[in-house]
């Protein structure tokens, strides 16, 4: 005999780091359906831009989330140079892509480390964790801060990398590389972690695409997308490929990030080592007046901002729309049929960031 | 500094935070910075702690959840607000769902500024909750943690060059 | 097996992972945004700084007021803005960061 | 400044969206801002990274339809129009009734202007601005 009982699942769960709900309805062991109930970060940003300026609204965007907020600047300012007419110094948009990728990093580790320990692996979530600072402590010694890098501006970029910091970037990678051949590639193989992800939340290209999946959800499913291919910044000029994988299961969703963070610090030495000498950023004058539509790829996925001004200061609108919120209907067709015990590797598998999401 | 004899427990809500603090105080757990060291261990369940760290200004929903956490944390507790949003609200201050600064609901005993803090401030502010939670486990009375701005003059026209703001301004800095 | 050897000599032998901060503190690293300073000596109080803030944390007063100029480091981003327009570069970040706990700081 | 916008009007909108999932098109998001005596609703769409735009004018007043049961995807950012404009949507397949991100006690609506607000801190527009 079974019935259906409905378990809320979060707001504040361990393995949840951010608050959302996703109210599941549970026939025995298995999801029957899930419900997400979100508003817990709601803030209302977008609606800053009516009493700030367009060039204090960088900061606004580097802070709708704290782990890729250095993408959401570029968003962000490229939107806005596109609005204004304003071409970036090729040094700029290299020096942007080498960030992009040192951020990407980051944020690929912290989602390594957070579903090993949402597997019950602590010790490999310490490792990979101590790997990361490495990254950070590169971040602090190129950009100045941490996790928060506040170099991107309107028109360029406020800090350039120079010999030290290349060298610097350079030792970090080889050691990072090391780092992650050591820790991620055999995690791939072993055989505990594979039966706790092969075959979970899996999810079919077609229903993917159809729900909009972006990101490395969508890749997983075999869906060659990343916004990096339109040629962004210098992504152009660095012989990008996206990966993908086919299996759509949450192993897919792992081996695409372990395999993006090896491509990302390929491209950071490519970018480090054709990186053009120029300035690092123009003066801008004016009011931006217009409207655009900003896409890049950002970790989890594509983001995009509309930005409308009309000849003020102030934006008149600004419109975030982030991978997760693209990835949450996705999810939703993960979820049934899978096990409780389940459902937090399966949430864990899109790197869902509910700061971006409800910004 | 003094080693504390007890193992305080902490509880981390993330109330309305962008991840940047979270992020940072979850770094200040790994092998790098090792809050353990001080005896502080990262839990999930409010009753079994002694401090609750908050990241994030309060907004009209988790405003109440945040204050169920704060009463089910046994007594006595201290709570850690990091980041300039749980201070004051910071740059989201003006945003229509935002209530501001996390003292608006709960009292907080130590205050660590910075957007966001390094884990090295984010270590002193717990060092500094630990005294406090040692005071407090004595029986003594402690002062809820204060928000001073700061205010410089030119030398030439002040006696003093500096003047501490009076205690617990907790107002927007002073803007008229 | 060989390399599970390995691994235990090598964590024998090297030294801890773990940062011993506050028993011991790193150098700082050049061009950190940790904290905000004035020198009150050369600022001409114009103000420009407290309007381009993105989070209202500096506030100036000037004549007919007394000239003075106000930190509040709770809501400071530390986003370098201010440093950038100060017309007297009388502004500047040091890499530290803030000890706002003595009256005198920063 | 928008490319591959084009405008359709509101009584056209499901057939287009249904065109467009018929061939092939991902739905990315609706943006939707508040023109004062309108509101001014954009559906991208992306196929092969080429993003195309639907733009669609809605007066106050009017119900918009729901293009949910064409693109799942849609429901999310349908329900948070209607919580933060105050659009009635017809036909969610789910409807979060107003409380998808705002709570009970907090403002209702926040981004609706009254009719005949200009643009919050706009310039005097200028002469062929690109969104009229």
């Amino acid at each position: 005999m079974s019935r259906i009982t409905v378990i809320p699942f979060g707001p504040q769960h361990p393995v949840l780091p951010e608050p959302i709900q996703l109210r599941l309805e549970l026939k025995d062991e298995k999801v029957v359906s899930a419900l997400p109930v979100v508003g817990y970060v709601h803030r209302g940003l977008e609606k800053l831009v009516e009493t700030k300026d367009y060039l204090q609204t960088v900061y606004i965007t580097e802070r709708v989330c704290g782990i890729c907020s250095f993408i959401h600047s570029v968003a962000y300012c490229q939107g806005i140079e596109t609005i204004m007419g304003v071409e970036v110094p090729p040094r700029a948009r290299y020096l942007r892509v080498i960030w992009s990728e040192t951020h990407r990093l980051h944020s690929h580790l912290l989602w390594f480390g957070l579903l090993a320990d949402s597997f019950g692996f602590e010790n490999l979530f310490m490792q990979i964790w101590r790997a990361r600072e490495a990254v950070l402590d590169l971040q602090e010694a190129t950009a100045g801060a941490r996790v928060i890098l506040g170099t991107c501006c309107v028109g360029g970029v406020r800090r350039d990398i120079d010999q030290t910091g290349r060298d610097l970037t350079l030792a970090t990678l080889d050691k990072l590389e090391q780092d992650i051949k050591k820790i991620a590639n055999p995690i791939l193989k072993d055989y505990g972690v594979q039966q706790r992800t092969v075959g979970i939340g899996r999810i079919s290209r077609e229903l993917t695409y159809e729900r909009g999946a972006v990101g490395p959800t969508a890749r997983a499913a075999g869906i060659a997308q990343d916004l990096r291919q339109t040629g962004y910044a210098a992504y152009g000029e660095l012989d990008f490929q996206p990966v993908v994988e086919t299996a759509g299961d949450c192993y897919a969703r792992l081996q695409v990030r372990v395999r993006e963070m090896n491509q990302s610090i390929e491209l950071i030495r490519r970018a480090l080592e054709r990186m053009p000498a120029s300035p690092i950023s123009v003066p801008v004058k004016g009011n931006p007046d217009g409207e655009t539509v900003s896409r890049v790829e950002q970790p989890r996925g594509e983001v995009i901002y509309y930005l409308r001004g009309n000849g003020g200061k102030n934006l008149a609108r600004m419109r975030i729309r982030t991978p997760t919120f693209a990835n949450i209907p996705a999810l939703l067709a993960m979820l049934p049929g899978a096990e409780l015990a389940n459902v937090p590797v399966i949430t864990l598998s899109i790197d869902p960031c509910i700061s971006c999401t409800e910004r | 500094m003094k080693v504390l004899a007890k193992s305080p427990w902490a509880v981390h809500f993330n109330c309305n935070s962008c991840n940047g603090c979270d992020i940072e105080f979850l770094a200040c757990l790994t092998p790098l910075y090792d809050l353990e060291r001080f005896g502080v261990l990262h839990i999930g369940n409010p009753k079994h702690a002694d401090i609750l760290v908050v990241t994030g200004s309060v907004n009209h929903r988790n405003a109440r959840v945040l204050e169920n956490v704060y009463i089910q944390v046994p007594d006595p507790k201290v709570v850690v607000a990091i980041g300039v949003c749980t201070s004051t609200g910071g740059i989201f201050a003006d945003c229509y769902n935002i209530l501001g600064g996390i003292d608006k609901v709960i009292p907080v005993d130590v205050f660590v500024p910075g957007c966001p803090p390094r884990p090295e401030a984010i270590i002193d502010g717990m060092v500094q909750s630990l005294a406090k939670l040692e005071a407090k486990r004595a029986g003594k009375k402690v002062e809820p943690a204060r928000k001073p701005t700061f205010t410089f003059r030119p030398p030439a026209e002040a006696e003093a060059p500096v003047t501490p703001s009076p205690a617990g301004s907790a107002g927007r800095g002073g803007k008229e | 097996m060989l390399k599970f050897i390995g691994n235990i000599l090598q964590n024998l032998t090297h030294k801890p992972a773990t940062r011993p901060y506050p028993y011991q503190k790193r150098a700082p690293i050049a061009g950190n945004r940790g904290h905000l300073v004035i020198d009150p000596a050369v600022c001409i109080y114009c103000g420009l700084c407290s309007k381009r803030c993105p989070t209202q944390a500096l506030a100036v007063t000037r004549k007919p007021n007394p000239n003075s100029w106000t930190l509040d480091p709770y809501r400071c981003i530390l986003c370098g803005y201010c440093v950038e327009v100060c017309p007297k570069h009388c502004l500047s970040l040091k890499p530290e960061h803030g000890d706002y706990s003595s009256p005198n700081s920063p | 400044m928008i490319m591959n916008l084009s405008e359709i009007k509101l009584e056209n909108l499901i057939g287009a969206v249904a065109a467009k999932r018929a061939s092939g098109y991902r739905f990315v998001t609706i943006t939707c801002s508040d023109l004062g005596d309108a509101f001014d609703l954009l559906y991208h769409f992306d196929k092969e990274l080429k993003l195309e735009t639907l733009r669609v004018r809605l007066p106050k007043g009017a119900e918009l339809p729901s293009i949910s049961a064409e693109y799942f995807a849609a429901l999310l950012v349908e329900n948070e129009i209607k919580d933060l404009f105050g659009i009635a949507v017809a036909g969610m397949l789910l409807d979060y009734q107003g409380r998808f991100l705002l709570p009970e006690d907090a403002p209702r609506n926040p981004w609706r202007r009254p009719s005949g607000d200009a643009d919050p801190g706009a310039a005097p527009r200028k002469e062929g601005s690109d969104h009229e």
